[in-house]
């Protein structure tokens, strides 16, 4: 209990730097670190596969996508700060989001003892769904329309991105170019790292459907490895109109439908599994989907076409 | 394996598979392809949402379906009752136009990719998948991915032709959009902690009338009401409407803006019949009141045009919520008989034919014109006498002239304000068909005026498009043909339908 | 005071601080690392919720794990399209005030 | 033969935390950014090592063992290299080689 305190004061005051730092860039490194301990947290309510998605995405992605515009938009912190609200609206919005709080807290204290839960009806059924880990269960059987519509919501906020860039540069390729400095520092570590990155997220998406892990957090790794590399200059973002790479990002959500067809004729509603065959079908779902979400992910922290592919 | 579902159930899947689909061949065959495969769609999706309508009104019962068998709490249901099926009946009629009206301005030319072209087609087909999801989902959670799904479709629409303005306004967008849904999850979750399921089915059986409830819905009102930009949160609206290319601005303003309402009414009226007490209705009335007062004066100083239309969607948002405090009368027990709620539902439909005209129109004057002044349409009525036609009908339904779609909303609402006695309500509904009526004639005054110099028009406006306008205001036109009493079909499917006898 | 009801109030904390953060913070960039708060106080909500229905052998409810992990796939989105707006808004104005005359 | 295991444990940690508290002592106290990397990451590095080795004494069986020295080894890697990439970035850029 004493280790929960801790962690929990060390939430709140990591959380308070990064609202109340000046400067955007320590504010960042302040989110980044609370990404950290809030891993800490999960894992203490017993939800690994949480804890696994915070840190690679929560604190991981979040935090490198942050970092990078922090360093962009330094020099408008100036023009920003004049603008600060007056202290009396401050004063307003701190006692405003005081009492939210403890309303919040209030409501949290007044749930219900005996907690309703599905967890019995998610074990129960998990058989059906031939997979080990009830998570992935409820993401890719119980709830799969969900997960369905979130691949679709990550290629949208692509799409979202891709129609920033300018018309001239459509077609281009995302992010600036980095020339690999051969026996430079961020090489080294690219080429040492990646190969065991792209190891781990494939061991942590395959052993998803037994114990904590799956495609989120496989594909978020193997994201973060590219991210890397073109951070290293080992590798260039692909053109944004190429048909390889549309393919790439679309093979993820084409499968999950297609298999969901035919879970009309097979078992007899949309995304249903024959009991058969569950678990393979899932995998088969569940491989080119990590493929699409990695390069989904990879490409959202690449942002808009910024060079014509000519360079 | 519990039976799936009733037998029109798998339309309903089909209304959110068919428009994803196109969106990933659009993507994957690129955007010389993306317009004929939206195009393509667009009778297939019509049919569908049409044979959804004709089957809960003949089997005169909601359409339910369990997605992968799985009954809810653990799995999720799609339900398709009277208002969804009208509600999708409505917004595939006007993506359908709305599709045939861009086709000139986002053609694919022959050659590489063009950016705009792509990315709209793929933006509407989304937009429109998003819709289907939101009027047919019966899961919290699964509503809140259809909301981001549509949030995320609708936001770079905004920002299409990559002017400065329109960033600042789709990042304000983004930004509210983003505050409204945390806020809406969060209620979302305080519904699961206390009651284990997020089915709005089995909520509306589980809810009680506690602190939390209270709590969690008007959170998740907060975060609906600033997603549909009523009163205190409409700052984004205008800027971001005003902004986006006509046809993404009619989009916009004709239905992106109805989804949230929409969740505010199923949660209102399905989740928690008996719980809103009188108090809350009548703050979201109130709220309504003041958009339509705040809109319509601020509408009438706005001296470009598609900013006027922006404030004057801000201010037909507000009728919409004008329908909480009057057809949430506990006395009666079935809110759902009285005209305020078919009121309410035809203001949103008729409202989405409206003003998609409008805007419409408005960005053929602005091609025609290149302004959009209001100062300076001298002579277009002249010029585009079709368009401007189109505009007037438009703005007739917003007015609450008859024979418009608007009037009948309006007449219901009135009759409603003064059946339940608050008559304050009659007060607000007439003032705002008065400043609509101001705003309207102010452009309808300058446009019909005769120019000193014959008018320089920078490009030809196609008849087909003027067509498609004047199709959509006719539409809106012909929703003023409804009979004058509560609506059969948006009564089929509510909670506890059987307890009424005949529909008064 | 049990340990789940502890990270209640640490959820609701995260919730009014990015809420405060949300509402102060006039630089965009400031106000989207706000959301972020709030959005991981929401989410901590969920988990527990989640533990409180720890049951049938489980350490906690799945369900609202399983949501929390879509929730944060659809967080991390967002963030990422706020960015992007932020970065060409910034390239094209060079300042990133959202007080537009509009 | 267990309790021996426990106290060499229990004395690992404790040098761990000894070394952490003394790379957290050299952030704050020393003067500039190169010399407060050089005692950050010495000290953190050799602490995690300690922690890593009394655990090692608990561990379940070899998987989680190597799983352990994975860990360690994987953040001597990062560690490293982050330094030397913030030591090339706060170098007074004059000495630009």
């Amino acid at each position: 209990m004493a280790f929960d305190i801790v962690l929990v004061l060390l939430v709140i005051g990591v959380a308070v730097w990064t609202i109340a730092a000046r400067d955007t860039f320590a504010a960042v490194i302040g989110f980044v670190a609370l990404g950290l301990l809030l891993t800490l947290v999960w894992v203490r309510l017993a939800a690994p596969d949480v804890a696994l998605t915070e840190s690679a995405l929560g604190s991981g992605l979040t935090g490198g996508l942050l970092l990078g515009a922090s360093a962009r938009l330094a020099c408008s912190e100036a023009t920003a700060s004049d603008e600060e609200p007056g202290a009396i609206l401050q004063l307003i919005a701190a006692v405003l989001c005081a009492l939210m709080s403890a309303g919040l807290v209030a409501l949290v204290l007044l749930l219900p003892q005996p907690a309703p839960t599905l967890a019995p009806q998610a074990v129960a059924n998990i058989a059906a769904t031939g997979l080990g880990n009830p998570v992935t269960a409820v993401l890719m059987a119980y709830r799969a329309i969900d997960t369905l519509l979130e691949v679709v919501v990550l290629l949208l906020a692509l799409v979202g991105i891709w129609s920033l860039a300018p018309d001239r540069v459509w077609g281009g390729l995302p992010g600036p170019r980095r020339h690999a400095d051969p026996n430079g520092l961020l090489t080294f570590i690219a080429q040492l790292l990646v190969p065991i990155g792209i190891l781990v997220g494939i061991y942590i998406f395959w052993v998803g459907s037994v114990a904590p892990g799956g495609e989120f957090q496989g594909a978020t790794i193997l994201a973060a490895m590219w991210v890397l590399a073109s951070m290293a200059g080992l590798v260039d973002a692909p053109s944004v109109s190429g048909r390889r790479l549309r393919l790439m990002l679309a093979v993820g959500p084409a499968v999950f439908f297609a298999i969901g067809l035919t879970g009309f004729a097979t078992a007899g509603a949309f995304l249903a599994y024959p009991e058969a065959h569950a678990k393979a079908l899932i995998l088969t779902i569940e491989v080119p989907l990590t493929l699409s979400i990695a390069a989904t992910l990879a490409l959202l922290v690449a942002g808009p076409p910024e060079r014509a592919s000519g360079r | 394996m519990p039976s799936s579902a009733t037998a029109g159930g798998f339309l309903l899947v089909l209304a959110i598979v068919l428009p994803a689909a196109g969106v990933l061949f659009s993507l994957v065959l690129g955007g010389r392809h993306a317009e004929r495969i939206a195009l393509g769609l667009m009778p297939a999706g019509l049919t569908v949402a049409w044979a959804i309508g004709a089957t809960v009104w003949r089997t005169h019962s909601a359409l339910k379906y369990y997605v992968g068998n799985w009954d809810p709490p653990l799995g999720i249901a799609f339900r398709a009752d009277g208002l969804s099926a009208a509600m999708m009946m409505a917004s595939s009629l006007l993506i359908c136009g709305i599709g045939l009206f861009a086709r000139g301005q986002f053609s694919t030319r022959p050659g590489a990719e063009q950016r705009a072209p792509l990315v709209f087609w793929v933006l509407l087909l989304s937009i429109w998948g998003a819709l289907n999801a939101v009027f047919v989902g019966s899961d919290l959670f699964n509503l809140y991915v259809a909301l981001e799904l549509l949030t995320f479709a609708a936001v770079p629409l905004v920002s299409l032709d990559g002017r400065a303005e329109t960033l600042s306004a789709a990042l304000r967008y983004l930004l509210f959009a983003l505050f409204g849904s945390i806020l809406y999850l969060l209620g979302a979750v305080l519904l699961y902690g206390a009651y284990g399921t997020l089915d709005t089915v089995l909520l509306s059986g589980r809810i009680r009338p506690e602190p939390i409830a209270w709590a969690a819905v008007a959170l998740m009102t907060t975060g609906l009401l600033a997603k549909a930009a009523l009163y205190p949160f409409h700052l984004w609206l205008p800027p971001a409407h005003a902004g986006a290319p006509a046809p993404a601005s009619a989009i916009l303003s004709g239905l992106v803006v109805k989804a949230p309402f929409f969740l505010v009414v199923r949660l209102w009226f399905d989740v928690m019949p008996r719980l809103p007490e009188h108090a809350a209705a009548q703050l979201l009335g109130a709220l309504g009141a003041t958009a339509i007062i705040l809109g319509s004066v601020v509408a009438l100083r706005q001296a470009r045009l598609k900013l006027l239309i922006a404030y004057s969607t801000v201010a037909q948002i507000g009728y919409l919520f004008l329908m909480f405090p009057l057809a949430v009368n506990p006395e009666t027990g079935q809110p759902w008989t009285t005209a305020a709620w078919t009121g309410g539902i035809l203001q949103a439909v008729s409202h989405a034919f409206a003003k998609a005209a409008m805007f419409m129109a408005a960005g053929l004057i602005a091609e025609a014109l290149g302004h959009d002044r209001i100062a300076g349409l001298a002579g277009i009525g002249r010029a585009l006498p079709i368009t401007v036609f189109a505009f007037g009908l438009g703005g007739m339904s917003l007015m609450g002239l008859p024979p418009s779609g608007g009037f009948v909303a309006k007449a219901m609402l009135l009759t409603a304000a003064v059946a339940a006695g608050q008559w304050w309500w009659a007060v607000v509904v007439l003032a705002g068909g008065l400043l609509a009526g101001g705003y309207i004639f102010l452009v309808l005054a300058r446009a019909l005026a005769d120019a000193s110099e014959p008018l320089p028009l920078l490009s030809t406006i196609t008849p087909g498009r003027q067509a498609v306008v004047i199709a959509l205001a006719l539409g809106a036109v012909l929703l003023g043909f409804v009979p004058l009493r509560p609506l059969e079909l948006l009564q089929i499917g509510r909670p506890d339908i059987a307890a009424i006898e005949g529909l008064k | 005071m049990t340990e789940t009801a502890l990270y209640g109030l640490c959820a609701a904390g995260l919730v009014g601080l990015g809420l405060f953060g949300l509402i102060v913070q006039p630089h965009p960039l400031r106000k989207i690392l706000a959301f972020n708060l709030i959005g991981s106080g929401v989410f901590l909500l969920f988990g527990v919720v989640a533990r409180r229905g720890a049951a049938a052998g489980l350490g906690g409810d799945p369900v609202p794990q399983a949501l929390v992990i879509t929730g944060l796939v659809v967080a991390f989105a967002a963030t990422a399209l706020a960015v992007a707006l932020l970065l060409r808004l910034f390239q094209e104005t060079g300042r990133t005030t959202l007080r537009s005359d509009g | 033969m267990s309790l021996a295991f426990n106290l060499l444990t229990v004395l690992a940690i404790v040098a761990g935390a000894l070394f952490f508290l003394a790379g957290t002592v050299g952030l704050l106290r020393f003067p500039d950014p190169l010399s407060r990397l050089h005692a950050l990451t010495k000290a953190d590095n050799l602490g995690l090592g300690f922690i890593v080795v009394g655990l090692l004494l608990h561990g379940e069986g070899l998987l989680a063992a190597s799983k352990l020295i994975c860990v360690w080894l994987l953040t001597l890697l990062a560690g490293a290299t982050v330094t030397q990439l913030i030591a090339h970035a706060a170098r007074p850029s004059g000495a630009q080689e």
